[in-house]
C-alpha cells in the first residue's frame, strides 16, 4: 500500500493542479484483460478547463474515475502511473484520506442524471451530506448552504425538501452539480455531463457550468465526445483514442491546427454550419478491441496516411511546440501534413 | 395516508363475516360433535338428546349461525362450548405467547438475515457468497416441524442446553424461535442479496462515494436504505407463512400458543371457539400485511407521495 | 404423476414457436440450479415408478414384523425397520409417490383454477375483476394450515383430500399472477389484432393471452410445489393428513417423532428426502425464472 | 383384589370408626411405619429428618384438561379426576376398596336405601366459608341437574335429601343401591361451596375443602395449585405444585432429565425403558382396570356372524399388540371374560379363545365372509395401532381390513349405537371396579354400546343385578351375563393397559390406583444433599 504521505496543501501557485503521468489502467476479467487507459499522461493548471474527448470506448470514463481512485472494484486495476493532485499522489493516498479529498479538493458529475440520485434521499439531504462530511457545520448550517447551492444552479431552495422523482432530467443534473460543487472543489471532473440531455437544456447546463467556473475559478476536466461542447468550454484539448492521447494542445492549436490524422477524421464527421453541401467523411472500420489491441498506433488500421513504421511497437509523443504534441509516425518525415486547410474551424 | 389505512381497516369486516362463514360452516358439516365426546359411557339416549338442545345441536346448522352471527355483528365472540369462558378471553390469554415467539422469530429471522444478506452481496462470487447461497436454499426447503424436532433431539435431549417445552422464561424461547424463523431468515436473506445486488451496481452509489461518504455509510445508508423495498416485500410474504407454520411450531415444542389452541378447539369441535380463533388470526394476517404496506410508504417515498395525493406536488410546480 | 406438468408444456408447445420452447431449453440448460433440480426431479419421479411396480405395498411396505422393530440402518435394513417392524427404506421410496402427487397436483388444481378466475378478472376487469378479486383476498387471508385443517376434518383423510386442502390455499396466488401477467399482455398489439380478426373475447383470452402470459405462471407453479409439499407434510404431521398405513413422507415424520431417542433414524431420513424433494423444486423454480424471464432474473 | 360387600362390610366400618376418630383427633403429625407408604385408613408415613422441596412439577398424561367443574360434561377427562383429588374432598374415601371416613366421621344404614351421616364440624372451605350439610345438599343438587357427567350419574339415584343439623345429612335412594358408599367415595361426587359458584361462574367451582387450592390455570396447558394451610386432614410439606401438559409425548422423559418436572403420569411407551434405566428415577406401574377392545357391530351382515368374530378372536396376537402399542407395558388377559381386569365379580372361568390360526381359517370358512373388504374404525394413538396390527394377522387368513383412522368425535359419531355405520371398532371400556359400570357396555340403546348389542337376556339380567343386595346373588348374575356375552363375543378383550407413573428418586407419596383415579395430593419430594 501507499507509504503514508500527509496531504500538504499547495500554495496555488504556477504549479500544476492537477498532473497525470503515465497512467495505466486494466479491467481484469477470468479469460482476458481489457486494456482501458494505456500511458496517458496530461495536466491541468487551477482554473483552466480541458477536454478530454474521443469516441465511446476510448477509456475517457476510466481514466476520470481514476483521478478520483475511483475505478471500480476487483476487476479495474491501476497498473501503473501517478496522479498528483495539488501536491498529492491520489493513487497511493489511504481510503480514509481518498474520503478526504473526494468532494472536498476533487469531486466529479456523471452522464445519467436519471439514476446518479439516491431516490430515498431529499435533494437537499444528498447536497448537505457533503457539506456535513467536509466542513465542521451543524445540519442546520448544512441544509442553508444546499439550499443556497440549488439557488446557484437556478432550482428554488424549497424545492431541497422534495425528492429526485420530482425534478425532471435537467433539474435532476442541476442538482448533481451542485452536489459537486457543493464544497468548492478546486478540480471538477465532468463526465458526459449533458449527453443525456436534450439540446436546449444542453446548453443552459454548460452555460452555468462555464459561470460557476469563472465564479469559483473550478479546474475542469470535461470528458465528451462532442467536439461542439469542446469549443464552447475548454481551454486545452487531449484527444483519446484506444486508451492513448493520441493529440493533445491548446484548443487553437487542436482545432486549427490539427496533426493527428484521427482527429482531422473526428472534424470531418461533424457537418459544418457554413458548408452545407460538404458530405460527411466518416472514419471507415471500428474502434480495436480493447483485449486485442495491435502493436504501435492503434488507429494505424483505420489511418488514410499509415504506412509500415506506424506497426512499429515503438511509438513515441512528439513535440510540435510548448503546448501542441502528438502521437503520431508519419511526422518523423518533415514535410508531411495533413490535407485539412490549416485554420477551417475557428473556434 | 390515514384515509388509506381507514379504509384497509374496514375492509376487515368483510374478511371477518366471509372468514366466520367459511370456517363456521366447515366444523360444523364435520363428522362427530363436541357432544360426543362429553357424555359418560353410561349417559342414556334421553339425557343425551337433552344435553344436544343445551348446545343447540338438535336445531338447524343455519339456526346456530344465524345465533352466532347475531353474536358476532355485536361485536360479541360468544364463549368457548367446552370451557364456557369467552373466547376472547381464552384467545388473549394465550395471544402473547404466539406474539413472543412470532417476535422472536422476527428477530432471528430479519436480524441475522440482513447481514448475511448484504455480505454475500458485498463479497458475491466468493466463498462467503456460496455458503450463503447453499444455506438458503436448505433453510427454505426444510420442513419447520422436522427441524424442531431434530433440534429437540440435539440440543435439549442430547446436550441439555435448552428447555423442551412449553414457555419457562427466556431459554426456551430459543429453539421454537429458530425451527420457526429459520424459513423466514432463509427468504429474507436470499432477497435481501439478490436487492443489494442490484443496488450495488447503481450510479447513486458511486455518486456516494465520489462525495467523499466512507464505504460503511455507503452500504449502510445508501444501498441498504434503496434495498429495503424488495426486502420488506418478502418479510411480509413470509411472515404471513411463518404465523400460520406457528401451529406446527407450538404442537412440537408445546408452546401454548394461538396455532395449538385452534388446533385444539378443531379437534374437541369446538366450532365457536375455532371460528373465533381462525377469525381473530386472519385479523392479525391483515393488519401484519397493513403494516407492512406502511412500511413501504416510510421507506420508499415515491410511493409516500402516491397517498399524499397531489396537494403537495401541485405547489411545486407552480413555484 | 408428471402428467400435469408434461400438460402444462405441451400447452406451451402448441401455443409457442418452436424455437422459443427450444430457446427457453437452451437457456435453462445453461443455470446449474435448474439442471440440478431437474434431474433430482426426474430421480424421484423413477424413484416413484420404480417402486409402484417392483416394491409389493402388502410384503415389503406395511408387513409388520413386531420381532425385528427399530432395527438401526443396516446393510439388510438401509434405512432400519419402524415401531411395527417394517422396513423404512421401502416406505420412504413408496412415500415418494405421494409427496409428488400431492406436489404436483394440488399446486396444479390451484393453477387452473387461478388461471380460470386470474385471466378472467384481467381480461374484463370492472366488477367481476373486483369481486374476483376481493374473495381471493378474502381465501388468502385466512391461514394456509388452519382452512387444510378445517378441510380434511370435514372431509375425511384422504389422498384426495389432502391434495383439495393443500390445493386450495394456493389458489389466490395464482389468481394474482396469472391477472398481472393478463394485464401486460392484454393491451399489446398482437391481441387488438386477434379481435379485429373475428376472435370472441374468450377465445382471445385462452388463445392469444394467457400463453404468452405463461412464464410466470409457470415459475409460480413450480416454485409452489416445494412448499405445498411442506404444507401436506405439516398437515399429516398434526394429524389432518393420509390414513394410517400411507407411508407418506409427513406421516413416518410423525410417527417417528415418539422414537427420537432409540430410533432417530425414523425421524431423520424421511424428512430428508423432503428436504431433497423440496430443494429440488426451489431450484428448478429459481432456474426456470431466470430461463423463462430474463428481466425478472436477480 | 379385594372386593366391597354389603353386608360383612357395614358392621366392620361400625367397630372400626371408633378407632379412627380417636387417630384422626391426633392426626397433626405422621403416623408410624416404614416412610413413604400409606396406612390403613389412607395417612401418608413421612420420612423424617429431612427437608423438603417446595414447589413440585408433575406432568399430565396425554389427556387435555380444558376446564374444571365437576358439573361441566367437558370435564369427563381422566386428568380432571386427579385435580378433583387435590381440590376436593368427597363424604366417605375408598383406601383399597375398604371405605374410610372423610368429611363423614360416621354413617350408618339399615336398608341399603335409607343413609345417614354425621359430619366433621372443623372442616373450613378454600374460600374461608365454613362446612356444613347445607353444603353436601347444594353439591348433590348441582351433581343431579349436570345431565351428561359422572356426577349427575353417581347422584341420580338420590331421591331425597335432607340436614337436620348443620352436622348431619340422611339420603334415600331410589331403590335399593348396594353401590352408593361406593359412588358416594368416588371424587366425582365431592363437595362445592354454593357462595363460591354464586360469587364467579367460572372459578367458584375450584373452591373445594381438599388440601390444595388452584391460584392458576390456563386451559390445556397448566394447573397452579397452593397448599390449603386450614386443611383438616395430614398436612403435607410440599409447598406449590404445578400439574402441566405437555403435548409432545417424546419431549416429556427429556423434561424430567432436564429438572423441568419432578414426576409424569405418562411417558410416551417408548421411553419407559430409557426412564427406568435412569438411576435418577423411579416408578411406579399399576395395571389399569380399562379394557383395549375390538367391537364388532352385531347388526352387520359379516360381523354380525358369530363364526366371523370367533375367527377374528382366533387370530389375534395380544402379545404382539402389547409390544407394539405400549411397548410391552400391558397385562394380557388369562380368561375369556370381558370385563376390567380388576373389576368385581369377574368370571374367570370363561375359556380365553387363544390365538390359533387353523383355528381361525375353520372358523372364517364357517362364516359367511366372502372377502368383502371389512372396515375397522380406530381412534388415534394406540388404538391405530390395534387396527393396524389386527390388519396384518386377518391378512394371514385371507380378510381384507380397511382402517377408518378419526379423532375421537369422530369415532362416537360414527359408531353409535342406533345407526352404527362401523363394521369393527378399536376402542378402549370403562375403568370401574363396580360391576354396574359394565351396563352402560351391554345394555341396548346406551351410548357406549359400539357393538350396538341387544340381548334382551342380558338387559333383564343386568337390572336384576343392579338391585339384588345379597353379594353370593349378585356375583352369580354377573358371572352369568359375561358367559353369555363371551358366548356372543360382541367384544374381543384385548389387553389392560399398564400404566407407569415416573418421578424423581426423591419423590413420594403418590397413590396409583387401577380405576386411575391416582392421588398425588401428598406428593413430596426430599431435598437431595
Amino acid at each position: 500500500m501507499a507509504e503514508e504521505t500527509t496531504i500538504d496543501r499547495v500554495d496555488d501557485s504556477e504549479e500544476f493542479l492537477l498532473e497525470v503521468k503515465n497512467l495505466t489502467v486494466h479491467y481484469v476479467l477470468e479469460t482476458e484483460r481489457v486494456e482501458a487507459v494505456n500511458d496517458i499522461s496530461f495536466s491541468l493548471k487551477k482554473g483552466r478547463t480541458i477536454g478530454l474527448v474521443g469516441e465511446t470506448g476510448a477509456g475517457k470514463t476510466t481514466a476520470a474515475l481514476s483521478i478520483l481512485n475511483l475505478v471500480p472494484g476487483p476487476l479495474g486495476v491501476i497498473e501503473s502511473g501517478e496522479i498528483v493532485l495539488s501536491g498529492n499522489n491520489v493513487l497511493k493516498l489511504s481510503p480514509k484520506q481518498l474520503e478526504k479529498i473526494r468532494g472536498k479538493d476533487v469531486s466529479m458529475i456523471f452522464q445519467d442524471p436519471m439514476t446518479s440520485l439516491n431516490p430515498v434521499m431529499t435533494v437537499g439531504d444528498q447536497i448537505a451530506e457533503s457539506v456535513k462530511l467536509h466542513e465542521k457545520v451543524n445540519n442546520a448550517a448544512a441544509y442553508r448552504r444546499a439550499m443556497e447551492m440549488l439557488e446557484l444552479v437556478g432550482i428554488p431552495g424549497m424545492r431541497a425538501s422534495e425528492y429526485p422523482h420530482q425534478f425532471s432530467g435537467g433539474m435532476k443534473q442541476r442538482v448533481v452539480i451542485a452536489i459537486a460543487l457543493a464544497c468548492n472543489p478546486k478540480l471538477l471532473i465532468a463526465d458526459e455531463p449533458t449527453t443525456a440531455l436534450d439540446v436546449t437544456i444542453q446548453a443552459q447546463v454548460l452555460d452555468m457550468i462555464g459561470q460557476l467556473k469563472e465564479k469559483f475559478g473550478t479546474a475542469i476536466v470535461m470528458i465528451t465526445h462532442d467536439l461542439g461542447v469542446v469549443a464552447e468550454i475548454c481551454d486545452e484539448v487531449a484527444v483519446m483514442y484506444a486508451g492513448k492521447i493520441v493529440e493533445s494542445g491548446t484548443l487553437d492549436d487542436v482545432f486549427n491546427h490539427t496533426t493527428h490524422p484521427y482527429t482531422e477524421g473526428l472534424f470531418y464527421s461533424i457537418p459544418k454550419i457554413n458548408n452545407k453541401k460538404a458530405s460527411l467523411v466518416p472514419i471507415p472500420g471500428l474502434m480495436p478491441d480493447p483485449t486485442k489491441l495491435p502493436k504501435g498506433c492503434a488507429f494505424a488500421p483505420r489511418c488514410a496516411y499509415a504506412f509500415e513504421e506506424c506497426s512499429a511497437d515503438k511509438l513515441s509523443l512528439r513535440k510540435i511546440n510548448q503546448t501542441h504534441s502528438v502521437l503520431c509516425r508519419a511526422y518523423d518525415n518533415p514535410d508531411f501534413h495533413l490535407n485539412l486547410k490549416e485554420g477551417h474551424n475557428n473556434a | 395516508m390515514l384515509r388509506y389505512v381507514l379504509r384497509r381497516i374496514l375492509w376487515l369486516i368483510p374478511v371477518i363475516i366471509c372468514v366466520s362463514f367459511i370456517i363456521y360452516t366447515l366444523l360444523s358439516l364435520a363428522p362427530g360433535t363436541i357432544v360426543d365426546k362429553m357424555i359418560t359411557d353410561s349417559t342414556t339416549q334421553a339425557e343425551l338428546q337433552e344435553i344436544m338442545a343445551k348446545y343447540d345441536l338438535d336445531k338447524p346448522m343455519v339456526y346456530r349461525y344465524a345465533k352466532y352471527m347475531w353474536g358476532l355483528l355485536q361485536g360479541d365472540l360468544g364463549t368457548s362450548q367446552i370451557t364456557g369462558s369467552s373466547v376472547w378471553q381464552s384467545f388473549i390469554a394465550r395471544l402473547p405467547n404466539t406474539l413472543w415467539l412470532a417476535l422472536a422469530s422476527l428477530v432471528i429471522g430479519v436480524g441475522l438475515s440482513l447481514p448475511l444478506g448484504i455480505l454475500a452481496a458485498k463479497y458475491s462470487s466468493t466463498i462467503w457468497d456460496n455458503l450463503t447461497t447453499g444455506f438458503t436454499l436448505i433453510g427454505m426447503s426444510m420442513p419447520s416441524f422436522w427441524l424442531g424436532l431434530l433440534l429437540l433431539r440435539w440440543f435439549s435431549l442430547d446436550f441439555k442446553i435448552f428447555p423442551a417445552g412449553g414457555n419457562a422464561g427466556l431459554k426456551s424461547f430459543v429453539l421454537p424461535a429458530i425451527t420457526s424463523g429459520l424459513m423466514l431468515m432463509a427468504m429474507v436473506t436470499r432477497q435481501t442479496r439478490s436487492a443489494m445486488l442490484e443496488v450495488l451496481h447503481s450510479d447513486y452509489l458511486r455518486t456516494a462515494r465520489a462525495k467523499g461518504v466512507p464505504e460503511k455509510s455507503v452500504i449502510r445508508v445508501h444501498a441498504l436504505g434503496n434495498a429495503w423495498i424488495p426486502i420488506i416485500t418478502t418479510i411480509g410474504n413470509v411472515l404471513s407463512r411463518t404465523l400460520a407454520g406457528q401451529a406446527i411450531v407450538e404442537s412440537v415444542f408445546s408452546w401454548p400458543g394461538i396455532g395449538r389452541l385452534t388446533i385444539e378447539a378443531v379437534e374437541q369441535r369446538d366450532v365457536t371457539l375455532a371460528c373465533g380463533c381462525v377469525i381473530l388470526t386472519s385479523i392479525i394476517y391483515v393488519l401484519l400485511l397493513l403494516l407492512v404496506d406502511i412500511m413501504y410508504a416510510v421507506v420508499d417515498p415515491r410511493i409516500r407521495a402516491q397517498y399524499q395525493g397531489t396537494k403537495k406536488s401541485k405547489k411545486a410546480v407552480m413555484a | 404423476m408428471s402428467g400435469n406438468d408434461a400438460a402444462t408444456l405441451s400447452v406451451s408447445k402448441r401455443y409457442k414457436k418452436q424455437s422459443a420452447l427450444g430457446e427457453i431449453w437452451h437457456r435453462l440448460k445453461r443455470n446449474k440450479g435448474a439442471v440440478m433440480g431437474l434431474v433430482i426431479f426426474f430421480i424421484f419421479v423413477i424413484i416413484a415408478l420404480y417402486s409402484s411396480f417392483f416394491v409389493d405395498y402388502n410384503t415389503q411396505v406395511t408387513a409388520i414384523d413386531p420381532s425385528n422393530a427399530y432395527k438401526p440402518p443396516s446393510s439388510e435394513h438401509f434405512f432400519g425397520t419402524d415401531n411395527m417392524g417394517r422396513d423404512l427404506f421401502y416406505r420412504v421410496l413408496y412415500g415418494t409417490r405421494y409427496s409428488l402427487v400431492i406436489g404436483l397436483f394440488s399446486v396444479g388444481f390451484a393453477l387452473v383454477v387461478g388461471i380460470i378466475l386470474g385471466s378472467i378478472a384481467g381480461f374484463y376487469g370492472g366488477r367481476t375483476e373486483d369481486i374476483i378479486m376481493r374473495a381471493s383476498d378474502i381465501l388468502a387471508s385466512i391461514p394456509g394450515l388452519l382452512l387444510g385443517m378445517c378441510i380434511v376434518t370435514v372431509l375425511g383423510t384422504n389422498l384426495f383430500n389432502l391434495v383439495f386442502a393443500v390445493g386450495v390455499h394456493s389458489i389466490p396466488e395464482f389468481i394474482r399472477v396469472t391477472r398481472g401477467s393478463v394485464l401486460l399482455v392484454r393491451n399489446q398489439e398482437f391481441v387488438e389484432s386477434a379481435t379485429a380478426i373475428g376472435y370472441g373475447s374468450l377465445k382471445t383470452l385462452f388463445t392469444q393471452v394467457v400463453p404468452n402470459g405463461l412464464s410466470p405462471i409457470i415459475v409460480t407453479y413450480t416454485c409452489r410445489i416445494g412448499s405445498a409439499i411442506i404444507e401436506a407434510a405439516s398437515l399429516s404431521f398434526l394429524g389432518f393428513g393420509v390414513p394410517v398405513p400411507t407411508p407418506e413422507w409427513g406421516a413416518l415424520i410423525s410417527d417417528g417423532r415418539n422414537y427420537l431417542r432409540m430410533a432417530p433414524f425414523l425421524t431423520y431420513f424421511p424428512g430428508i428426502f423432503i428436504m431433497i424433494a423440496v430443494l429440488a423444486f426451489n431450484i428448478l423454480g429459481d432456474g426456470l425464472r431466470d430461463a423463462l424471464d430474463p428481466k425478472l432474473k436477480r | 383384589m379385594k372386593k366391597c360387600r354389603k353386608s360383612a362390610l357395614v358392621f366392620l366400618s361400625l367397630a372400626m370408626v371408633f378407632s379412627l376418630l380417636i387417630s384422626c383427633g391426633s392426626a397433626a403429625d405422621s403416623p408410624s411405619g416404614t416412610p413413604g407408604t400409606f396406612t390403613e385408613d389412607g395417612q401418608l408415613v413421612l420420612p423424617t429428618g429431612v427437608e423438603f422441596v417446595d414447589d413440585l412439577v408433575v406432568i399430565s398424561d396425554n389427556n387435555k384438561f380444558s376446564v374444571i367443574d365437576i358439573d361441566n360434561p367437558a370435564s369427563n377427562v381422566l386428568t380432571n379426576r386427579w385435580i378433583d383429588t387435590l381440590v376436593y374432598d368427597t363424604l366417605v374415601d375408598c383406601v383399597a376398596g375398604k371405605i374410610v371416613p372423610s368429611l363423614a366421621k360416621s354413617w350408618e344404614t339399615a336398608d341399603s336405601k335409607h343413609f345417614t351421616f354425621k359430619l366433621r364440624d372443623d372442616v373450613v372451605f378454600h374460600n374461608g366459608e365454613k362446612f356444613t350439610a347445607k353444603d353436601v345438599i347444594y353439591s348433590f343438587q348441582r351433581h343431579q341437574a349436570a345431565k351428561g357427567t359422572q356426577a349427575y350419574d353417581n347422584t341420580k339415584n338420590i331421591e331425597t335429601m335432607n340436614a337436620p343439623d348443620d352436622y348431619t345429612i340422611e339420603f334415600t335412594t331410589k331403590d335399593v343401591d348396594v353401590d352408593f358408599l361406593m359412588e358416594l367415595s368416588n371424587v366425582y361426587t365431592s363437595i362445592l361451596n354454593q357462595k363460591a359458584i354464586d360469587a364467579d361462574a367460572e372459578k367458584g367451582a375450584w373452591v373445594g375443602t381438599g388440601l390444595w387450592k388452584i391460584v392458576g390455570f390456563a386451559s390445556n396447558d397448566y394447573v397452579k395449585f397452593e397448599v390449603n394451610s386450614s386443611y383438616w386432614g395430614q398436612a403435607t410439606p410440599t409447598k406449590k405444585l404445578t400439574l402441566k401438559y405437555v403435548v409432545e409425548p417424546s419431549t416429556r422423559l427429556i423434561q424430567l432429565q432436564n429438572g423441568e418436572a419432578q414426576a409424569c403420569f405418562q411417558l410416551d411407551q417408548t421411553d419407559y425403558q430409557y426412564a427406568m434405566a435412569d438411576p435418577a428415577f423411579r416408578y411406579e406401574t399399576v395395571t389399569v382396570n380399562s379394557s383395549m377392545y375390538l367391537a364388532f357391530n352385531m347388526n352387520d351382515k359379516i360381523t354380525g356372524d358369530i363364526n366371523f368374530r370367533k375367527a377374528v378372536a382366533a387370530v389375534i396376537n395380544r402379545a404382539d399388540m402389547i409390544q407394539v402399542a405400549q411397548a410391552g407395558f400391558g397385562e394380557a388377559p388369562t380368561d375369556g371374560s370381558w370385563w376390567g381386569i380388576q373389576t368385581e365379580f369377574r368370571n374367570t372361568d370363561i375359556p380365553l379363545i387363544k390365538q390359533d390360526i387353523e383355528l381361525a381359517k375353520e372358523y372364517l370358512a364357517k362364516s359367511s365372509y366372502k372377502g368383502e373388504e371389512v372396515e375397522i374404525v380406530a381412534g388415534n394413538g394406540d388404538w391405530v395401532k390395534h387396527a393396524q396390527l389386527a390388519q396384518a394377522e386377518l391378512q394371514k387368513i385371507g380378510v381384507k381390513i380397511k382402517i377408518f383412522q378419526t379423532d375421537a368425535n369422530g369415532l362416537f359419531a360414527y359408531a353409535k349405537y342406533d345407526g352404527n355405520q362401523a363394521q369393527m371398532v378399536a376402542y378402549v371400556g370403562p375403568f370401574s371396579f363396580s360391576a354396574s359400570s359394565i351396563k352402560s357396555f351391554l345394555y341396548p340403546g346406551s351410548v357406549a354400546n359400539r357393538a350396538s348389542y341387544n340381548n334382551q337376556e342380558v338387559a333383564k339380567l343386568i337390572d336384576q343385578a343392579t338391585v339384588t343386595i345379597d353379594v353370593v346373588e349378585r356375583e352369580k348374575l354377573y358371572k352369568q351375563i359375561q358367559q353369555i356375552e363371551a358366548d356372543e363375543l360382541p367384544f374381543i378383550y384385548l389387553y389392560a393397559r399398564t400404566t407407569v407413573f415416573i418421578e424423581d428418586k426423591n419423590v413420594g407419596g403418590v397413590r396409583l390406583s387401577a380405576d386411575a383415579t391416582h392421588d398425588i395430593s401428598r406428593i413430596y419430594m426430599v431435598k437431595s444433599k
